[in-house]
């Protein structure tokens, strides 16, 4: 039981995901920075912005349903805080695992833009019902091509599970190219799921001022970036786990250096990308993602299924 | 077209703006027109003379009256001012809406400035003072000087 | 042809690159020197006859007499707005313009300030 | 159970407090979905009252006071008012003052269309393209503070000519920065050309035919993007633009993309139009004494402001103080083609298309209520205008200390140091 409670409270858990997402946010917003030619934050902003935030005085608007637009904060953070656990990080086996986590990491990843869908409606302002409204509409384009990449993959290494694809992928080295086409649909997938400036459409900050996170602040704004800078970092290894498997039979520091590594790499791409690109209108997103996203991912699953044909067990 | 011409033009078409056209400087033409003609000159000068965009509409309390300028131009070269004198009890002028849509928030500002009343004007919002400003006090005529309750308060 | 990421290479540039901003309260970059900031006042120079006060703007500066042909000069630096006015209207040349513009402060009586520059090196306020 | 297709259109308030708009005024937009189906615009919750103010004060007050009207466009208002005055009291500047407003004229479009391209930029979601050139624009904003004493309001001119005179050290550093300048706007030329995310929020949107321009009497940029070759600089020269020779820019898009072509396409040509004044300008005295009363007698000024045609009438009465002053900013004509231009667009293109014509509504709105004078006590006069307002105003000082007691009953005790900050400051 300690041992459990050890792995939710302190390792791959929330204090872990607290300091890896604060550092996270510090390096994606750190390299904005440098790519606009400007200084950047101090290491401490997003602590500071933290714990500035839990000590303004809260206010919840009148109309809200102040049950559910004090939830959905919570549960976004919950959700993406346990998916850490079916992640493989410290060599092949991840905390729990079993045959099927991936798509339970999948799903659990997706249970937070529904919070903010519901958070969003339940704030009844005008704009934060347009926000919300805006993040379901761009989840539908997002998500396919996200879950076909990584189901390709998983295709390909005849498992479930994502410690068995981690495995798969450690002792072939040679089959981690024909995933490329994969983890780059994956990786502007995730710039959707993060709502990173090319889809940043549902917190179009000229447009609906906060989308649906206008009425929050105080406590429950804080949980809000935590949970972005928490989903971050759990997308972030999930890529890294299920494209990247390097180095997985080191010895244990080796390995954790390695997904550091490997993780910050992905979050280099983000910020990358996140300075490269204007804000696509909902549209222009919806039909990029349809025209050119999807039909990738299905050229990856049927390249991954001719493949699982030809090559030897 | 050099101003001339255009004076030359307006002096035959209207005999009663014999006198009242004067050119400033190259590009300026002053005209006073009478109230009651006013519309017959404007319709004339918009149409007949191409004076298609109207820049501005100036309102001036003159202390015995009011006066409104309208300044149009022809493809940005000429600008010929328009004036029209108004009695001070109540100013009273037709909308131009009807042949340079632009004049509406001009016409608005007429309104709320100087309380000229200006009649085949579309209902909207007021230009530009708050919802909540006071009836009956226009803040650009000479004799305001302020609030009515900040005087005696 | 136009694609997307143009200003990819932009970018890597910048990110080696020495940073243009500042951290400004600890490096200051500071002002070109004939920048209009905070007034200087000579008292020596000023004859009282008050055209600076005449012709301010924004009714900034007061100039109050403190002794035979020994003048003050009061100037209200939130009121100020720096447009070098009263130097220009000065027949006497007893204001000047210094580069200082960092006046901040926060009880707002203290931006009263009076000059009387009793000699050019340490001017006490 | 009321079916989808009445659904009623959603209302959403836009301003005027807003982060799209950095100006304060309001649009009412109705939606459904995504489309815009109408709006209505209200203006006029920046009115300072200017054109009254000007009629209290002398001619070299009211200078101060116009020049104010406009953060980025203040050389525009202070030039046309000037040349209206002197047109009234026949005072002939003499040539180099002349090219000096030229020439300060020309750096101001200069540093107000790079803002417009970073603001254009933000408003589409590509903050890069702001910090870039925000930080190019510095190096106009530096040289504008060596030239004329301060980075935005310059107060280079005066009755009768102009107040500080340019040395030959200081044309050098204009012909450096002009040449940086220059080299940056090329790469930002083939970026919009090129930048396919950058076209394809810009391209088809916030149309305006050539024919609702010309109804709807659109002014610069906004005219010129849909055709109409209108600048007031070639129609009716004023100050030095007479003896310089430059093109006027115009596309046929008649969309946001084609207006940023067209700003962009006026930076290259101030460009040269400053170094044509750099080398042209001629010697002479800068300044004509006048006399402080002007004669009586009308003027109406005009001038090509970054945004368009800005227009000044001075009507003077012979005192040392106008009668009358007018003021159309070019925004006040450009306002009335953004509901026509708004017209079934989506809610996301709405930023661009209003950043799209710079409304500067710090021009526009001029009036507000103004304290009166007389017997209410000179001291405390911010505070009687704020109580006549109406409004039970919060002033600084108890905001503050209600914040410190705020946190107190929650257990954080700020007063010493609240103390220890008042006796440091």
């Amino acid at each position: 039981m300690l041992k459990a409670l050890f792995h939710i409270l302190i390792f791959p858990g929330l204090l872990f995901l607290f300091i890896f997402g604060f550092f996270a946010e510090y390096v994606d917003r750190k390299l904005y920075a440098r790519f606009q030619n400007r200084i950047g934050p101090p290491w401490f902003q997003p602590l500071a912005d933290f714990i500035k935030l839990i000590s303004k005085q809260e206010i919840i608007p009148e109309e809200a349903d102040s049950n559910v637009f004090k939830l959905m904060p919570l549960l976004a953070l919950a959700a993406s805080s346990v998916a850490i656990l079916y992640i493989p990080i410290l060599g092949e086996r991840s905390v729990f695992s079993f045959n099927g986590d991936v798509i339970v990491v999948l799903y659990l990843l997706t249970v937070p833009t529904f919070a903010y869908f519901l958070g969003g409606w339940y704030s009844r302002s005008v704009y934060s019902m347009i926000g919300a409204v805006r993040s379901l509409t761009q989840l539908f384009a997002y998500e396919v091509p996200l879950f076909l990449c990584i189901l390709a993959s998983a295709m390909l290494a005849d498992t479930w599970s994502l410690s068995g694809i981690a495995a798969f992928y450690n002792q072939h080295i040679g089959y981690w190219f024909c995933n490329i086409i994969g983890f780059v649909v994956a990786l502007i997938c995730l710039l959707g799921k993060l709502e990173k400036v090319p889809f940043d459409i549902p917190e179009a900050e000229t447009e609906i001022v906060a989308g649906s996170f206008t009425e929050y602040n105080a406590r429950l704004l804080a949980f809000i970036r935590m949970s972005f800078n928490v989903e971050m970092v759990v997308g972030a290894s999930l890529l890294a786990a299920v494209f990247l498997p390097f180095g997985l039979n080191l010895p244990p520091a080796a390995v954790f250096l390695c997904y550091l590594i490997q993780v910050l790499i992905i979050i280099a791409a983000i910020s990358f990308l996140r300075t490269l690109f204007a804000r696509l209108r909902l549209d222009q997103m919806i039909n990029f993602c349809w025209k050119y996203l999807a039909p990738l991912a299905f050229l990856q699953v049927l390249f991954n299924l001719t493949l699982k044909v030809v090559l030897p067990r | 077209m050099s101003e001339e011409k255009i004076k030359q033009e307006l002096e035959d078409k209207f005999s009663y703006l014999k006198d009242t056209v004067t050119i400033a400087r190259k590009g300026r033409i002053f005209v006073q027109v009478p109230l009651d003609k006013f519309s017959e000159v404007f319709v004339y000068v918009v149409k007949q003379m191409r004076f298609l965009a109207l820049s501005a509409i100036t309102g001036l309390d003159r202390g015995d009256g009011f006066e409104v300028i309208y300044h149009l131009n022809r493809e940005g070269r000429v600008l010929l001012n328009l004036s029209v004198r108004l009695n001070k009890e109540n100013p009273e002028v037709n909308s131009v809406t009807a042949y340079c849509p632009s004049a509406d928030i001009y016409e608005r500002e007429l309104m709320d400035l100087f309380g000229i009343k200006v009649n085949g004007i579309a209902p909207g919002h007021r230009y530009p003072l708050t919802d909540d400003w006071p009836e009956g006090e226009y803040p650009l005529r000479k004799d305001w000087k302020g609030h009515k309750e900040a005087q005696n308060a | 042809m136009s694609r997307p990421g143009k200003i990819a290479r932009l970018l890597i540039q910048s990110l080696f690159k020495k940073p243009a901003t500042i951290n400004y309260p600890a490096k200051r970059s500071g002002m070109p020197e004939g920048f209009r900031g905070k007034l200087k006042f000579n008292p020596q120079m000023c004859i009282g006859c008050k055209m600076c006060m005449r012709d301010c703007p924004s009714a900034a500066i007061e100039i109050r007499k403190i002794g035979e042909k020994q003048f003050e000069a009061e100037v209200n630096l939130a009121k100020c707005i720096y447009c070098g006015q009263c130097v220009d209207s000065c027949l006497k040349h007893a204001l000047e313009v210094t580069a200082e513009f960092e006046l901040a402060k926060l009880d707002p009586a203290q931006l009263k300030v009076i000059l009387n520059a009793v000699n050019k090196d340490n001017p006490e306020e | 159970m009321h079916d989808l297709h009445d659904f009623e259109d959603v209302k959403i308030p836009i301003g005027p407090q807003h982060p799209a708009l950095k100006e304060p005024e309001s649009f009412l937009i109705s939606l459904r979905g995504e489309k815009i189906t109408a709006s209505s615009v209200r203006l006029g919750y920046n009115h300072r009252g200017i054109e009254k103010a000007c009629e209290e004060r002398t001619y070299t007050q009211g200078l101060y006071l116009i020049e104010r009207i406009c953060g980025i466009c203040s050389h525009s208002h202070s030039t046309c008012f000037v040349q209206a005055v002197e047109e009234i009291a026949g005072i002939e500047v003499t040539a180099r003052a002349k090219y000096l407003r030229t020439l300060i004229g020309e750096l101001e479009r200069i540093h107000s269309h790079l803002l417009w391209l970073g603001v254009a930029g933000h408003e589409i979601g590509f903050d890069t393209l702001l910090m870039y050139t925000w930080r190019d624009r510095e190096v106009v904003m530096d040289l504008l503070a060596t030239l004329t004493g301060n980075r935005v309001n310059y107060g280079i001119n005066t009755v009768g000519g102009v107040r500080r005179d340019i040395s030959s050290k200081q044309k050098e550093e204009v012909l450096k920065a002009i040449d940086i300048l220059e080299e940056r706007t090329k790469y930002y030329i083939d970026l919009a050309k090129g930048e396919t995310t950058l076209i394809k929020r810009l391209q088809g949107v916030g149309v305006l035919s050539h024919e609702d321009a010309e109804k709807l009497d659109a002014v610069g940029p906004t005219a010129r993007a849909s055709g109409i070759e209108r600048d007031v600089r070639k129609d009716d020269p004023y100050a030095a633009y007479g003896e310089l020779d430059f093109k006027v820019i115009s596309v046929n898009s008649c969309d946001v993309y084609g207006r940023t072509l067209v700003r962009l396409g006026e930076l290259m040509e101030s460009f040269s139009l400053v170094r044509q004044i750099i080398r042209k300008i001629p010697d002479g005295p800068i300044l004509i004494k006048s006399s402080r009363k002007i004669p009586a007698g009308e003027a109406v000024s005009r001038y090509e402001a970054p945004r368009g045609e800005d227009l000044h009438y001075v009507r003077a009465n012979g005192t040392e103080k106008p009668d009358r002053v007018k003021v159309r900013a070019p925004t006040l004509a450009n306002i009335q083609s953004v509901s026509k231009m708004l017209e079934d667009r989506y809610l996301a293109d709405m930023p661009i298309v209003i950043a799209a014509i710079d409304p500067c509504f710090s021009c526009t709105d001029r009036l507000v209520a103004i304290h009166s004078h007389g017997d209410i006590p000179r001291a405390n006069k911010e505070l009687r205008g704020y109580a006549l307002a109406g409004k039970n105003t919060i002033v600084w000082e108890t905001l503050r200390l209600k914040g410190i007691e705020w946190y107190k009953n929650r257990g954080i005790d700020f007063t010493s140091l609240n103390e220890k900050l008042t006796k440091l400051l």
